[in-house]
């Protein structure tokens, strides 16, 4: 369960990222987080996995209460997380391949486990013939499905997808939307920022409209609700 | 440390270290100069070290003995006076041979060696080497006890100013020692510093997909140890062999002046230039990614 | 007038980014570059502006044949672009107005220049508020506008811009479409790549679709063409 | 260069060195380790060179007069031999005075001096001084062309080896100045290869967005300029501090031994420091931009 608790979270150059947000995300739902640019996702889920800390406010995520986790303390969270930045973060120096099965060894994998999980997600997500590219050698539309496969390689409990399929062109933004719905099928909780207004309104998962800063409509079965 | 995770750091200290081949080679480099000027600082102070202990070994006290003292009571105190524990090294000499040497020391004053050779006014006596030179005083003492000691000679003004400075350039050499080898280290640690510095998104990305400070730790410190290895390396290996040939010329053009054994040189500069890289490449690591783990 | 022929690219790693293009884009023209992740359209682009040589073939734009010219007269054509860069490419030492400003100062532009036209473009983009934020200090989407103002504000001949929306919610994404039509209107000519087949599909401009590193469609009013 | 471009050229080479207060710290002060290393160098190896010149000082050539010689021919000659070119210095001594001498650095040897007092077997001659030391040789054939003189007496062993030494001493300063000098160098310009190249990525971003090779060049150039400037600066004054600090000590524990003037030190160290940072910080500058600037 991710529970969030009158949470602020002011820059430190002044700036306001959230005020006052209040929500709770249970085990096993599905959450788009939508809202124009600048509308504070991005800060919501740096969060959650601790990239920020809140300026006021509580944010727990099953038996980890944020505010009171040292550095050293939040691995533990952060392996039961699987994180797509916004940003990508690709590791420069590895290959598609080694940047996946980085994320395995993070956690202790065994060897066995690595060479069956990651040519299967590489699969998943379309990159099997780029598997020993460097990042600066694919496209911006190939960064982003590798950071998706690093984050469902180990099949997190949660998953953070922060606007996953931006730089995707509409049929593979469905396909890998299709993988989303299919891991939070199997039991995951997703939470993810988008603006594929498209794929939102089809779905008819949870809608949670964030503006300046604030949570300003939270539906059950919502609509991307902003109309050119 | 499993074998699995023995693995992985061996795998990422090499992708660090040949992923930017020019990056690796200037702090390798700058490794390797800065140890290399420590090295020879090292080295020029072992041999000034060694030069001192030479100088030493020149006769330190003089003692005559008085005139018509019989040759049997002379060798009597020789022996004696070599089982003081403070005196090095003893030898006698006879009136004719101190003639001698001072006839070599000043070979055109052919007149006074006439007045010489015709009554020799000079004494018999012992050149006496202390262990060290604060002994001096005490044997000088000791000596001069002796009923049959005419008197004792200290050595002349120029070797105990020579001695004097020896002593000087001694400690200078441990204190200027003391802080190249600092100046050493901060140039390591900061070279180090820079190198990680721009690879401190990588560390940041690491530490967001969940990885532990030492997961991502000890593959930089393993860098940072071979870095500094392979910076000391090749600085002593560069020592050894110029001090191979500076040693084989000073052979020829000082003779005079012996240079520190090799074997010497080298197992006091490995020292340094070791500590210094090995060892401080390991710790700049650790202190250099410090400030990128906090995320 | 930029003019392509027979232009082949193929990677380092043997990964083909191009294939026998032949293309002509007329001065005042709108062009979107459409295909699917990976097709090639930034390979097009940075060809365009001399990122990345062709391996054969001609790439020509007005007087600039780009094959011909050294590392050194490469910025003369430059600055007669605009460029939006897929990865933003920001100064990160720079704030949002600096990093517009710089471009100003590269061709030279005067003083007073500058302090007119600098906040002019930021307020199209609806930066205004965040013009002394560094680039870290941005969101996703208020980065992508900062590297559009950075694009626009020299008011340059050809503007290329490689997937100016992608982070963009679509309410803003149209406004800033509809700052592009302004400039072609006003006799720029814009190549974009792009992936918002609302957007693509409502203009009505040429588009050109792009598979593999071949030209599969090019037509004059055309359409997204891609149903998912 | 236009007003408008100054500003930007200064804004920007400082927006360089603040932006990353860290890491413009960890260039200045390897630059300044360095350069202070290499200063301490210049000291010491001026020092040496001094001691070297006050050596020549010592007499070079003792010349002895034939016995019977009347003293006005004697001063004739020491006339003549004051103009000599080579000759930098001569004096006069009588037999009596060397016979003073003599007892001086003998102080032991009564017997001996007895008999000198009784008849001095000593001749009268000069202490002469050469400008250079390869000039003895043509001054000492001079001298024994002479129908006066008895013969000419080269310095003794001792300080023919120092003198020898001292040559090597100085020439071996040189050659290891001269290295030192390429570390420092070798040093600076990884510094800033490392500092630059945590930059690439905003270099090449530059490029980009249309601005010229020296458009981009001309703020790193100013910054490596800054760089190597603070650096010779902290090492300059780190020397200036300590040195005084040590002449004034050595006078009281080494007063036999004068250092060279603080004037000499400042002005021989910083025209190697300032070389070392100045120039090279600019020029390294350059040379760490070239590669990213192929885009
Ligand atoms: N590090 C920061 N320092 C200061 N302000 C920040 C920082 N990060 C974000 N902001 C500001 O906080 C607000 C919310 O940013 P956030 O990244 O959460 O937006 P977002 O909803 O993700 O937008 P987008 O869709 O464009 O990614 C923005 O106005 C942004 O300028
Ligand atoms: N530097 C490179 N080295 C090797 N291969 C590359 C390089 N850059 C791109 N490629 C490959 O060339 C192909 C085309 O890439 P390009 O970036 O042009 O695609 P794109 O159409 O822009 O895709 P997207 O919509 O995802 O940005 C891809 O398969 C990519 O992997
Ligand atoms: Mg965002
Ligand atoms: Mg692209």
């Amino acid at each position: 369960m991710i529970r969030l608790e009158g949470v602020s979270k002011r820059y430190a150059n002044g700036h306001h990222g959230l005020m006052d947000v209040t929500l709770t995300v249970n085990r096993g739902e599905f959450v788009f987080l939508v809202g124009p640019s600048g509308a504070g996702k991005s800060t919501l889920i740096r969060l959650l996995y601790g990239e920020d800390r809140p300026t006021s406010g509580q944010v727990v995520i099953d038996q980890f209460r944020l505010q009171k986790m040292t550095w050293r303390q939040l691995p533990r969270l952060r392996r039961q997380l699987g994180i797509v930045f916004q940003d990508v973060k690709l590791l420069p120096a590895r290959t598609v391949y080694q940047n996946v099965s980085f994320a395995m060894e993070v956690v202790g994998a065994s060897r066995k486990e690595v060479t069956r999980r990651v040519p299967q997600v590489l699969e998943l997500v379309g990159l099997s013939r780029q598997r020993d590219s460097f990042p600066d050698q694919l496209s911006g539309g190939e960064q982003q499905r590798v950071g998706i496969a690093r984050a469902l390689v180990n099949q997190p409990i949660y998953v953070l997808a922060d606007e996953p399929t931006g730089n995707l062109d509409p049929e593979t933004a469905a396909d890998i939307m299709r993988l989303f719905l299919e891991i939070n099928r199997r039991g995951a909780t997703v939470v993810m920022a988008t603006h594929a207004r498209d794929l939102v309104n089809q779905l008819q998962k949870r809608v949670i409209a964030i503006e300046s800063g604030q949570v300003v409509r939270d539906e059950v079965k919502g609509a991307y609700g902003y109309d050119a | 440390m499993t074998r699995n995770s023995l693995g992985y750091l061996v795998r990422e200290a090499g992708r660090g270290l040949t992923r930017n081949v020019w990056m690796a080679v200037a702090s390798i480099s700058t490794v390797a100069i800065s140890l290399f000027v420590l090295a020879v600082f090292v080295a020029v102070s072992a041999n000034v070290n060694h030069v001192t202990t030479l100088l030493q070994n020149e006769v330190e006290l003089r003692v005559f003995v008085k005139p018509h003292t019989s040759r049997s009571v002379e060798m009597n105190l020789l022996k004696q006076a070599r089982n003081w524990p403070d005196v090095r090294k003893v030898e006698f000499f006879s009136k004719h041979e101190a003639a001698q040497q001072l006839k070599k020391e000043f070979p055109h004053q052919q007149a006074l060696f006439a007045v010489i050779a015709k009554s020799n006014p000079l004494f018999d006596g012992y050149d006496v080497y202390t262990g060290s030179a604060n002994e001096i005083p005490q044997v000088a003492q000791r000596f001069s006890k002796e009923p049959i000691i005419h008197n004792v000679v200290y050595e002349g003004n120029v070797v105990s100013r020579i001695t004097r400075l020896s002593h000087i350039v001694r400690w200078a050499g441990w204190i200027v020692e003391a802080l190249l080898a600092l100046a050493t280290m901060l140039i390591i640690v900061n070279t180090i510093r820079l190198a990680v510095f721009s690879r401190r998104r990588e560390i940041q990305v690491m530490r967001l997909v969940g990885a532990t400070n030492w997961f991502i730790r000890w593959p930089f410190v393993l860098e940072g140890l071979v870095i500094g290895f392979l910076g000391a390396g090749a600085a002593e290996a560069v020592v050894a062999a110029s001090y191979g040939w500076v040693s084989s010329a000073a052979a020829v053009s000082v003779p005079f002046w012996p240079l520190a054994g090799m074997h010497l040189v080298i197992v006091r500069t490995s020292l340094f230039t070791g500590i210094g890289g090995f060892m401080v490449g390991g710790v700049a690591s650790l202190i250099a990614l410090r400030r990128f783990l906090r995320v």
